[in-house]
């Protein structure tokens, strides 16, 4: 008897150590609050009238990035331009609400791995625990996913990011809103660049990194050039992670496609390309997904000359704005604060904020439905194009007013690898190489 | 597909093939020595990709030069690996050496993420092209090639017409018997542990030569390297370079029949059947 | 008196090895037979091949009157056929008890959990281990792991008991005791075939011996017989002939 | 000169005692054989000899120092060899490697090529099959490799565990033929055996262990016409 | 019948009742998903535990039983609109079937060749799925938001999979408990510590594997069921994702393998320290590799894991924690 109740003793001591261990409220979880000082950029917004100070509130924006794991560059460029976008508007003194008073920004985010596990638990302790005001998506269209169900549950407006794909859009969500444009149109305006440069070329090779996110974008090309009249010469996925891609690149040099079209990612993008230009496969036009606009394509040398790929924004592309900073300014003030230039994911993560900043500004609070009412209803030109959602109860928040651009790695009058705008023609900055090789 | 297709995905198939080959050698000597299943095997060979790496840009040594000092960190890694992960549970049930192992893969990963992130990286530096008739090689390929080879080879040599190696021979043969020779087991393990690693190293470094690669790139011939080893015969560090060829030859083969991204579900089966069937590998001898 | 055991021309290979030679022999109901023979005879061969871990490449083993060559080891267990092993293969990790329970689950009578339980306690009162019922079966020593093997044997109440060398490695005191339990344990009607070193015990225990050398029977009979014949001594003891020559050449 | 010399020593596996007192001497350039039945120890004590085990009490003596608590591959190094029960060859190995593992010690290595030249005179069929791979070779021929290769370590004691064990007679008489030969070689020999007749004949002095402890020794002949050592073994 | 009186038992099943509990009475939906997460490794270690622990077989591939489960799962759903119930018992019943027809095949596999075989089997799925196209393919399968307002929209949903997964929970305890006290699980324990003796001694060690096995899927397949049906969507990746696997069998070794409290120690302890990791400031850029130190150290220090460590200790716990 005496040894049963030793052991239940023990047993209960060993109960109570681990529930207060399980006991979130009793772990000390001070989260990444920002407060850098102020950079020196460009303000968005005017500053409040002098005396009397305003009542300062603050609002949390709330997301995860992938600190680790296969989504960390894009993922932490994007986590750089929410920052910068934060760090300015704190710096000029917060957004004006109606009632008068002005709101600061506080973000709060959680490493999600690059993988969906806790992305559910990890939005749903911003929604709820840490009085998350608004969310941004993670990276990547299937962790964004993930997120939204919760985001819609807890009524918090999400801004997705960096998460194309036009699915989530079309499951019936209210409170999730696009600042990418979606995956469907990402190679569409490249068929039409090719058309423009040579209307004879017919033959096109479409290959892919099977998953979801290029998936969906080369359905939607593969739909749009048979629509054309254009000939599939090869239509054929490769695996996340191949790093040889010799047997799909000899089975390319046997279909004699004019043109190759597709890609995934940065990795498997670069690597094919390189592949590509060391085979010396014959081809007149090739554009890649994500890989070409990111700077450090440059590095593989003559292997990315001539290379195009869609992106949606580029320090190039002169838009005019009519709310933020013009591109020139987002680029400067990038620079400075992280020592590199932006890419779009980093433009991606600063839209979000604009979005978000734009969407108080007019409705004047921090009330969800006044919010959702200023999103549904905004059409405004930013540094990184046109910003318009879709209202319609099919596809609500997807992204419509924003356009891809084109560009393509040429040499300078040095000789040095340079990004140039080449499609649509209006908004070019040099005109396309081709053909190719 | 023509002839020629065929002869390059061939040519492909042989020249990644050893190369895939050396990526296992490492793994499956260690087995063979200890039966450690080293699941820290595909952070190694990123290790030695980033070894090559920052050699390369950041002292600006000759990728062929640097792959000499990242065989010799290999070494040393391994060594100290062995001492401090694995020499306690050498003994102890699978399990525990894999999650040994396991645990060691994580700590590399993690420290590796926080230091060069997971973007990309790539070795610049190019021999050029060759071109047989329809073939078209990158000269960096047929070296890497080359040098698996040579390595496979200096393995062999070691192995076999060494006293240390024949020591190696000993100690995966038997190990009390070894001791009883007076053959200091315990130094030979660590020795054979920090020669898998190396082994795996110099393949991370050859491939670094001709693919871009990130932190994470190991897994993928991790995995590939479990086939390889089954193919080749669980321990036998000359059958993972048959094995090595024989999965290259598949990879650059089956897609000419089949889609691409079959290619894996393919060798996947493969691996379990031989398991099955043969679990001493397409070589072994039979049991 | 039928036979239990009917052994018919069995012969087993390793590769090159001639393991067992077509041995022959039947096993009367109650009787215990010793199985004698140098190291490397063949007799845990043999054994293997009765309770079906190896088939035979030739020969037959019937079992009360059953064709029984080539079953598996845990049908031949449900039939009434137990075994110990020559090195102890305790459960370690369980305890004696339920090393033993485990024996009366699975053996002949196929008992349920809680009827096992007594049965095992009652064996283990009978071998002697009744207050180690508790003890993780690792840290019994060899004596005792020997008495386990054989509880864990009998509680599946077999028909037919195959002990190997359970005196090996057991003082005087021990294998005395173990001698009594053996016999006990004919006394209740359980045949048994051991192979033994101890030749006292095995001179004084058995009804009948056989001898194997290479893998061939070389000698069957009583004791005395047995211990007569001279080509047993030769094998066991060296052949005379051989040593006279070694020792003339010097 | 006594060699080797163990006294009164103690030992066991975990809480398992196995030798309760044994002792023998080792005399310089002689055969000594160690007999009794299966358990009685002897395996267990040239275990302990080895350092493989350590000797609860007791002492161990080589060349009059007393050595119980050196380790096994020190222990080697000095020139105490043990040729293990069950062999224990490197079977995936040649007879030639095997060899040369055998040769591990200071002392050996530079004597390697004699040695290999003396082991193949005294055991032709190791030079048949040298590039065979020991897993390959016959019951006989891996007895005869393992004392070989006992033989290229150099040894001062050489001791063997189970000569005979599982081999035919012919096989048999040869392998004690090639100890008679060894021994004229000037080793000190420690020979664990089973046939008792065989072991007896070709040695100079014999000891009976049962039961853990030493119970009887003398020179072989007189052993030999023991009656004791029949009983003792056969149980008649 | 004196099983029910054991006081571990209890003890296990009081800790998952209190952590259970705790979100329902607040209400709090960040805790229910941090539970949520604790419950769904809990089930998944436990029965990993019937295989690893009781049986001694290393599956590292046992992912795939959930991401085959989850996958039938969502698919009947979003196809046939089956209800999330019907759908959970058809994840379940899947990775049965699967285990039972891999069962028969490479449970004749022992040590590190079974393990590697579980690896081969899961890449092997992992790349069938991706290219089997009623699966959806690379895109995998995607719930419409509509697909919750059968269960009184999302955030009803969420709860309806959340005392899903407790009730699962109980239940994994309860059937982990029940196999160790019988004679099913005597057989398992008896083939854990020498196949060949428990073969000898009557064990009809085939079956007694598969079924274990088959045992061991169950639970799994259906908690990927509801783990996907939450989330909205499955994609290969996820679904077949080897490292989870690994996780899961850390977890088991972590709180004791072969003990009924052990892995659910292991799932509640490890699921938290990761999460405290993932947050914490100080060890968020590197928490992987702190996470792999704790592990390694635990690996080499205390093999048995947290109960076997305490059985070890206290030999009179031995009869307590089962």
């Amino acid at each position: 008897m005496k040894r049963t109740l030793f052991a239940l003793g023990t047993l209960l001591v060993l109960a109570g150590l681990l529930l207060s261990a399980c006991t979130p409220a009793a772990t000390p979880t001070p989260t990444a609050v920002v407060t850098e000082a102020p950079t020196e950029a460009p303000v968005a917004t005017e500053a409040p009238t002098q005396p009397p100070p305003p009542v300062e509130k603050t609002a949390v924006i709330g997301f995860t990035a992938s600190l680790t794991g296969k989504l960390n560059v894009e993922s932490t460029r994007q986590n750089d331009g929410l920052k910068l976008w934060m760090d300015q508007v704190n710096a000029a003194g917060g957004i004006p609400l109606a009632d008068g008073s002005v709101v600061k920004f506080e973000s709060k985010f959680y490493d999600d791995e690059s993988n969906k596990d806790r992305v559910q638990e990890l939005y749903t302790k911003l929604a709820t625990e840490d009085k998350a005001d608004f969310l941004i998506s993670p990276y990547s269209s299937g962790l964004a996913d993930a997120a939204a169900v919760i985001a819609e549950q807890y009524g918090k407006v999400m801004i997705t990011t960096g998460a194309a794909s036009d699915a989530t859009y079309k499951k019936g969500y209210a409170l999730v809103y696009q600042s990418y444009t979606p995956a469907s149109h990402y190679l569409t305006g490249a068929l039409d660049q090719l058309a423009s440069l040579d209307p004879n070329i017919k033959k096109i090779a479409i290959v892919y990194e099977n998953e979801k996110f290029s998936v969906s974008v080369v359905e939607a090309l593969k739909a749009y050039a048979e629509g054309k009249g254009y000939e599939i010469v090869l239509y054929e996925g490769y695996d996340t992670g191949t790093t040889d891609f010799g047997p799909l690149l000899n089975k390319i040099a046997e279909a004699q496609p004019e043109s190759i079209m597709g890609g995934g990612h940065f990795q498997d993008g670069s690597t094919f390309a390189k592949q590509l230009f060391d085979k010396q496969v014959a081809v007149k036009y090739l554009a890649l997904l994500v890989a070409p606009p990111e700077p450090s394509f440059a590095e593989l040398g003559d292997a990315a000359l001539g290379v195009i790929g869609p992106s949606q924004w580029e320090p190039l592309a002169a838009f005019t704005p009519d709310f933020g900073p013009t591109g020139v300014e987002l680029v400067d003030a990038y620079t400075a604060a992280f020592g590199e230039d932006p890419s779009y994911h980093s433009a991606g993560g600063y839209v979000a904020g604009l979005i978000l900043q734009k969407a108080i500004e007019t409705a004047g609070s921090l009330d969800t439905a006044a919010i959702k009412a200023a999103l549904d209803g905004m059409d405004m030109m930013t540094f990184y194009g046109r910003i318009k959602f879709d209202t319609s109860a099919e596809a609500h928040g997807l992204q419509i007013g924003h356009d891809m651009v084109y560009i393509q790695w040429q040499k300078d009058a040095a000789g040095a690898l340079v990004k140039q705008v080449v499609w649509p023609t209006a908004g070019a900055t040099a005109p396309a190489l081709f053909p190719l090789r | 597909m023509g002839n020629s297709g065929l002869i390059t995905s061939l040519v492909d198939g042989v020249l990644i093939g050893v190369i895939y080959g050396l990526a296992a050698m490492g793994m499956t000597l260690i087995w063979g020595v200890m039966s450690v299943i080293n699941l820290a095997h595909g952070s190694v060979i990123a290790l030695g990709m980033f070894g090559i790496y920052l050699l390369f840009t950041s002292l600006g040594l000759n990728p062929y030069l640097a792959l000499i000092l990242v065989a010799i960190l290999g070494l040393l890694l391994g060594v100290i690996i062995y001492s401090i992960a694995i020499h306690r549970v050498v003994n102890a049930s699978h399990l525990s050496t894999l999650l040994a192992t396991f645990s060691v893969n994580m700590i590399v990963i993690g420290l590796g993420t926080a230091i060069f992130s997971t973007s990309p990286r790539n070795v610049n530096y190019s021999l050029g092209n060759l071109t047989l008739g329809p073939v078209t090689l990158l000269n960096a390929r047929l070296v890497a090639a080359l040098a698996a080879v040579l390595v496979t080879s200096a393995l062999y040599l070691f192995l076999y017409r060494t006293r240390l190696g024949k020591y190696v021979r000993a100690v995966a043969n038997n190990r009390a018997a070894a001791e009883l020779m007076g053959i200091p087991s315990a130094q030979i393990l660590a020795l054979s542990f920090g020669l898998g690693t190396m082994l795996a190293a110099i393949a991370g470094g050859l491939i670094a030569t001709f693919f871009p690669f990130t932190i994470l790139s190991g897994g993928v011939y991790e995995l590939k390297s479990f086939v390889i080893v089954v193919l080749g015969g669980l321990g036998n560090p000359l059958g993972a370079l048959a094995g090595g060829l024989i999965l290259g030859m598949l990879e650059s083969i089956i897609p000419i029949f089949l889609p691409n991204t079959w290619v894996p579900v393919l060798e996947f089966l493969l691996f379990v059947l031989i398991l099955l069937v043969r679990p001493s590998g397409l070589f072994g001898v039979k049991k | 008196m039928s036979a239990i055991l009917n052994v018919e021309g069995i012969t087993k290979r390793f590769g090159g090895l001639q393991a067992l030679t077509k041995v022959t022999f039947d096993l009367p109901e109650g009787q215990i037979l010793g199985l004698i023979g140098p190291n490397g005879a063949g007799k845990t061969t043999l054994f293997n091949v009765i309770n079906g871990i190896y088939s035979p490449e030739e020969g037959r083993v019937h079992f009360r009157g059953k064709d029984i060559t080539g079953h598996k080891p845990y049908h031949l267990s449900r039939m009434g056929l137990a075994r110990t092993h020559q090195i102890v293969r305790p459960l370690n990790g369980l305890t004696v008890r339920e090393n033993v329970t485990a024996g009366a689950c699975f053996g002949r009578e196929n008992q349920k959990l809680g009827r096992a339980v007594q049965i095992a306690d009652e064996v283990l009162e009978f071998i002697g281990l009744a207050e180690r019922a508790e003890q993780l079966a690792s840290s019994l020593n060899v004596a005792q792991k020997k008495r386990l093997e054989m509880a864990r044997a009998l509680a599946s109440r077999p028909y037919l008991l195959l002990l190997d060398e359970v005196l090996a490695g057991l003082n005087s005191s021990e294998i005395d005791g173990m001698i009594a339990i053996v016999r006990k344990i004919r006394d209740q009607g359980v045949t048994i075939i051991m192979i033994e070193h101890v030749m006292k015990a095995v001179m004084n225990i058995s009804d009948r011996i056989i001898v194997l050398d290479y893998g061939q029977q070389i000698a069957e009979g009583t004791p005395q017989q047995v211990a007569a014949d001279t080509r047993v001594i030769e094998a066991y003891l060296g052949d005379p002939k051989l040593a006279e020559r070694l020792m003339k050449e010097e | 000169m006594a060699i080797l010399e163990i006294r009164d020593v103690t030992s066991g596996y975990g809480e398992v005692q196995i030798l309760w007192g044994a002792g023998l001497t080792l005399e310089e350039n002689k055969l000594t054989c160690l007999v009794g039945a299966n358990g009685a120890g002897k395996t267990t004590l040239l275990r302990t000899v080895m350092g493989l085990l350590r000797p609860w009490s007791g002492s161990i003596l080589f060349e009059g120092k007393d050595f119980s608590r050196v380790p096994a591959h020190t222990k080697a190094e000095m020139g105490l060899v043990l040729v293990p029960e069950g062999r224990q060859l490197f079977t995936d190995m040649t007879v030639v490697e095997n060899l040369e593992m055998g040769a591990t010690n200071r002392r050996s290595r530079p004597k390697f090529k004699d040695n290999l030249e003396r082991v193949f005179e005294m055991f032709p069929r190791m030079k048949e099959r040298a590039n065979q791979k020991a897993g390959t070779l016959s019951g006989g021929e891996q007895q005869m490799l393992a004392v070989a290769r006992g033989i290229m370590a150099e040894p001062r004691v050489l001791m063997i565990d189970e000569l005979s064990l599982g081999l035919a007679p012919l096989l048999v008489l040869q392998l004690f033929d090639s100890l008679k030969q060894l021994k004229k070689t000037g080793i000190t020999i420690l020979l664990v055996e089973q046939n008792v007749q065989m072991a007896l004949a070709v040695s100079d002095y014999g000891y009976v262990l049962s039961q853990g402890r030493s119970e009887l020794e003398g020179p072989t002949r007189q052993l030999m016409d023991n009656q004791h050592v029949r009983t003792a073994y056969l149980g008649l | 019948m004196k099983n029910w009186l054991n006081p571990g038992l209890w003890f296990t099943l009081l800790l998952i009742a209190l952590l259970g509990i705790w979100p329902i009475l607040g209400q709090n939906a960040a805790a229910r998903e941090v539970i949520f997460t604790v419950l769904l490794s809990v089930v998944f270690a436990s029965s990993l535990n019937i295989l690893l622990g009781y049986t001694g077989y290393v599956s590292f591939g046992h992912i795939v039983f959930y991401g085959l489960g989850g996958y039938i799962g969502m698919f009947l759903i979003e196809r046939y609109n089956v209800s999330l119930w019907i759908a959970t018992l058809a994840g379940g019943a899947a990775a049965a079937l699967l285990a039972f027809l891999l069962g028969k095949a490479i449970l004749r596999l022992r040590g590190a060749y079974f393990a590697l075989a579980t690896i081969g089997i899961n890449e092997a799925m992992r790349a069938f799925v991706n290219n089997f196209a009623p699966f959806g393919g690379p895109t995998g399968i995607e719930l419409k938001f509509q697909v919750y307002k059968a269960y009184g929209g999302a955030a009803q949903a969420l709860w309806l999979t959340y005392y899903t997964i407790f009730a699962l929970a109980i239940l994994v305890v309860l059937v982990s408990f029940f196999i160790k006290q019988s004679k099913f699980g005597l057989s398992l324990m008896a083939i854990r510590e020498d196949e060949d003796t428990a073969e000898v001694m009557g064990v009809v060690t085939p079956n007694a594997k598969t079924w274990a096995y088959v045992l061991s899927a169950i639970l799994p397949g259906m908690v990927g069921v509801l783990f996907f049906f939450k989330n909205g969507n499955v994609e290969p990746g996820d679904a077949f994702r080897l490292h989870f696997s690994i996780e899961n069998l850390v977890m088991v070794m972590l709180g004791g393998q072969g003990t009924v409290l052990g892995p659910v120690l292991g799932a509640v302890g490890y699921q938290r320290l990761r999460g405290f990791l993932l947050t914490n400031p100080v060890f968020k850029n590197i928490q992987l590799s702190v996470a792999g130190a704790l592990l390694l150290l635990i690996v080499l220090f205390i093999p048995a894991g947290a109960v076997g460590w305490l059985r070890n200790r206290l030999p009179r716990l031995r009869k307590v924690l089962p």
